[in-house]
C-alpha cells in the first residue's frame, strides 16, 4: 500500500466490516487467509453467520483467549481458533465436497489481481519460484458468490486490471470486489461501482483502477459518496 | 436466527412441484422418512423422479406414492418386496419407468451429486445388462462404465436428532442413505424424534452438517400413536 | 432342491461352517442376503471375522434376543441384528466405499448361476419381471475374495454351467464355490473340487454340474473323501 | 486375535521401500504423523513420492524427508512456509519433482483412490495452468477436467484414540487429511495418542473404521517429554 493510499478509504478493519454487513442470516460463508479473516471478528450482532474453514470444520467462532489456544483447532491458516456451539468436524473430503458441491453461500478471498470480467489470480506470483493454491481453485468454482476482499492497490500497482497477467485462480469467477477504496460488483455491462469509502472520488478510484468504473446515475444522484 | 423448524409436514413440503426430482432415504423401514412420503402423498404433486434404495419393502415408503400414481420415473437398487405389486403393474402398462443402478454406484453418483462431481468411472456393472448403452473406458487394464450425478430438486430424510442450525445425528444403522442424499438435493427435508439446543450435540459426532439441512420437521410420537390406535 | 439332493451332502448350517472355517483371523467379510447370512452364527471359536453390512456398519454380532430387536439396527436383509464391541455405523456411501474400494477380504454371495469361468449370474431370473441388483454388482467388482455359498442345484436343475444364460452380475470374479455337495476353486484350469461333502463322490457331483470338473490327483491319492 | 499394535516406529515402519507412495495426512502441525516421519528420516527409505497438502509449515513434517533427501516427487496443494527452502533448492537443481494439485482436487484424489473411483471429472482448475494437459470435457456447459485416483503404499496418519481393532476417533480439526488418506493406502500406519479397550469408543462416533488400519503406534508422552527437554 502507499502512502499515499494511505490517505483515504476503509482501514482494514473497516473493509471486513463492510463486507460482514452484507452477509445474510444464515449464511454458510468460507473466509480465506489474509483480510477475509478478519470477517469473523464483525459479524453484526444478532445475526448468525455459520463459517466453514476448509481444514474441516463448520461454526468457526473468534480467537480464542491467550492461553486458551489448541493445536487441535485451528483454521485454514493454521492459527488457533474456537469452535461455536453448533459447529461440528470433518474430514478434508467431506470439507471439500461442501465447498466444490456448491453448498457454501459465499467464499471471501483475497487477490493478486481481478480482471473487468471476474476472471481471479490470487495463487501465484509470476516472480515466485512457488505457487500455493490451497482451496482458491475449489472455493472459487464451487462458492456461489464469491466476493473478493483486499487492499485496492499493492505497492501502488492497480490489482483490478482489463486481463490477469498472472496465473488464473479461475475464470470468470468473481462476484463482487471489496476494497480500501470502494465495493465494485463484476456484472455483464463490467465493473459497476457500487458504493465508495469516504473520502474517494470515482475520479480517484478510477486512476487507481486498470480497468474501466461504471457508476449508476441513480446513486450520484441520491447523494452517494460518489459525489463528495 | 436460523430457524428450520417447520410447523407440519405439510407446509414443510408445500413448494414440491410436478416434475421434481425427489431423493428418499431409508433402507427398507429403517430411516425411512415416512412422515413426509405421506404428507407427499396428500399434497398430491405428479410425474415426480424418485430416487430410493429400496421400492416395496415396506408400504410407508415410496410404494405409497407410486400407487397414488405420483411417479412417473423411479430410480433404486432393489425394485422388490411385498409391496412392489403396483410398480410392477405400472411397469407393465407402461405408465412408469424404472431405472435399475448397482446400490454403490446409487451411492456413488448421489455423492459426486452433492460433492460437485458431473460423472466419474465405475468398474461396477462393465460387461452387464446394467452398464449397457453406457460409455466405457479401461482403467489399469480393467474396462470400466461413466456414471453420472444425481442431484434432487428435494430430499426427504430421516434423523434421529437435530438442532437448530439443521445438525443432524442418527440412530445405528438408521443412516444409511440420509446422510448422502441430504447433500445432493437442492431443498434437504428432514423429519426427527428431537429438536435440542444448538450446541448440544456431540461436535465429533454430527453425521449431517448443518449446512446440508433446509427444513426440519419434528416428529409427534403422541399424535402418531393416536393415529395408529384410530386405525 | 430335488429329494434327490438333499440325501448326500451338507445341511445348510454345515455348508455355512464350511465357509467360516476358510475365512482367517482378522478378516473384514460381507455376507450377502440366504444361506451367506448363516456364516455369521457359526465362525469358529476365538476367531475374530468383522462382518461388514452394506446398510452401513462394520461388526455385525449375532441376532438379538426376542424382544430385543432394534428397528434401527438391522443387517442388508433388513433384518434385526446386534452391532459387536468394536462395530460402526457409517453411511451407504461410505460404506460402498469400503466395498468397491477393495478394503473387504471376501464377500459371500449366493448365485442362480456361475459359470466354470467364474462368470456370476445372480440378480435377476428371465422369468421374472423385476431384477433385483442390490450390492452384488458392488461386491462382485470391489472385494478381495469372491466366495459363493450355494444349493448346488436349484430344482434339480445345475447352477454350475459352462456359459451363464441368465443376466451376469460381473464376470471372471468368483473365486472359490461352496454348496451342499463340495468346495470347487474357480482357476485359469477350469474348476478345481477342492473337498467333497460326506456322502458325496466325484462321479455325483460332476453328474450334478453342468461344466467339467478336475480334481486333484495328489488329493485323490491322500484319502480325500472324493475316494468314498 | 486382531493385533495391529507394533512395538515402535521403526517396526512400523520397517518395510517401506525406495520407490514407495507415501501418503502423509496433517495440516501444518494438527494431525500430523510426526514420530513415523522421523522414524522414515531414520530408516532411509529414498525416492519416495509424498502426497501430503502442506510442505513447508513446520520443520518435522514432509520438509524432514526432503531435506533428508528421500523424496523425488511431492504432490501437494501449499508448498510454502517457514521450512520450503530445501525444496526449493531442489527445484531449482531438478532433484526433486513438485505436483500442485487445488486442495480439493488433492482430497477428492484421494478419496477416490480409496472409493474404487479411478478417474472423475471436476471444473476446478478448469481454464488454469493446474488444468494444463489434462483431459478435459464439458459438462452442464462447464469445462471440466479429468483428475486420476491417488493410491499409496503406505499412509501415516494421526488419530487421538484407537482401539485393538484399528478404530480411530480425531481431535477436533485433526482430521484434516487423516481419514481421507486412511482409505487411501494399501498399508495405513496410525499414531495415536491413546489406545483403548474394544467397545469402549462410540460406534456412532468412529471417524476412520477398522477396515482401513493396518498398523498401530502408541505415542509416549513421558519418553516424548524427555526428548523435548535433552533437545
Amino acid at each position: 500500500m502507499s502512502k499515499d493510499e494511505q490517505k483515504v478509504g476503509w482501514s482494514k478493519i473497516e473493509l471486513a466490516s463492510r463486507v460482514a454487513q452484507d452477509l445474510e442470516d444464515g449464511w454458510f460463508v468460507n473466509l480465506g487467509i489474509g483480510i477475509p479473516t478478519l470477517v469473523a471478528d464483525v459479524i453484526p450482532e444478532g445475526r448468525e453467520i455459520i463459517l466453514h474453514s476448509e481444514n474441516g470444520l463448520l461454526g468457526l467462532g473468534p480467537k480464542p483467549e491467550p492461553g486458551e489456544e489448541d493445536m487441535d483447532l485451528v483454521n485454514a491458516g493454521k492459527e488457533p481458533i474456537t469452535l461455536k456451539p453448533g459447529g461440528c468436524f470433518f474430514s478434508q473430503s467431506d470439507s471439500f465436497a461442501m465447498i466444490r458441491g456448491g453448498h457454501l453461500d459465499a467464499a471471501i478471498l483475497g487477490a493478486f489481481q481481478v480482471s473487468m470480467y471476474g476472471d481471479l489470480a490470487s495463487w501465484k506470483l509470476p516472480n515466485k519460484p512457488l505457487g500455493r493454491v490451497g482451496g482458491a481453485m475449489d472455493l472459487t468454482v464451487g462458492a456461489k458468490r464469491v466476493f473478493l476482499c483486499m487492499q485496492h492497490s499493492s505497492k501502488g500497482v492497480p490489482k483490478i486490471v482489463e486481463e490477469c497477467t498472472y496465473p488464473l485462480t479461475a475464470p470468470r469467477c468473481v462476484d463482487r470486489i471489496y476494497t480500501d477504496l470502494a465495493v465494485i460488483d463484476v456484472t455483464d455491462d463490467g465493473l459497476v461501482v457500487q458504493e465508495l469509502a469516504p473520502g474517494v472520488t470515482f475520479e480517484y478510484l478510477q486512476a487507481n483502477t486498470a480497468a474501466p468504473l461504471k457508476i449508476l446515475e441513480t446513486r450520484l444522484s441520491k447523494g452517494d459518496s460518489a459525489v463528495i | 436466527m436460523i430457524q428450520k423448524k417447520y410447523e407440519n409436514t405439510a407446509k414443510a413440503i408445500a413448494d414440491i412441484h410436478d416434475g421434481a426430482t425427489l431423493l428418499v432415504g431409508g433402507f427398507g423401514g429403517s430411516g425411512l422418512p415416512s412422515h413426509l412420503i405421506a404428507a407427499l402423498v396428500e399434497q398430491g404433486a405428479k410425474n415426480l423422479t424418485v430416487v430410493s434404495n429400496n421400492i416395496g419393502a415396506v408400504s410407508d415408503g415410496v410404494a405409497a406414492l407410486i400407487s397414488n400414481n405420483q411417479v412417473k420415473k423411479i430410480i433404486c437398487s432393489f425394485p422388490v418386496g411385498p409391496h412392489a405389486d403396483d410398480l410392477i403393474a405400472r411397469l407393465q402398462n407402461g405408465t412408469i419407468e424404472l431405472e435399475i443402478a448397482p446400490q454403490g454406484t446409487l451411492a456413488e453418483r448421489i455423492r459426486a451429486g452433492g460433492a460437485g462431481v458431473p460423472a466419474f468411472y465405475t468398474p461396477t456393472a462393465a460387461h452387464t445388462e446394467l452398464g449397457e448403452g453406457k460409455e466405457t473406458r479401461m482403467f489399469n487394464g480393467r474396462l470400466h462404465v461413466l456414471e453420472h450425478a444425481i442431484i434432487g430438486d428435494f430430499a426427504f430424510i430421516k434423523g434421529h436428532k437435530a438442532d437448530r442450525w439443521g445438525n443432524l445425528v442418527y440412530n445405528k444403522t438408521q443412516r444409511n442413505f440420509n446422510p448422502v442424499m441430504a447433500t445432493a438435493a437442492k431443498i434437504t427435508i428432514a423429519e426427527v424424534d428431537e429438536i435440542v439446543e444448538v450446541g448440544e450435540l456431540d461436535p465429533e459426532n454430527i453425521a449431517t452438517p448443518s449446512v446440508y439441512v433446509h427444513r426440519l420437521i419434528k416428529l409427534e410420537p403422541q399424535r402418531e400413536g393416536r393415529v395408529l390406535v384410530n386405525e
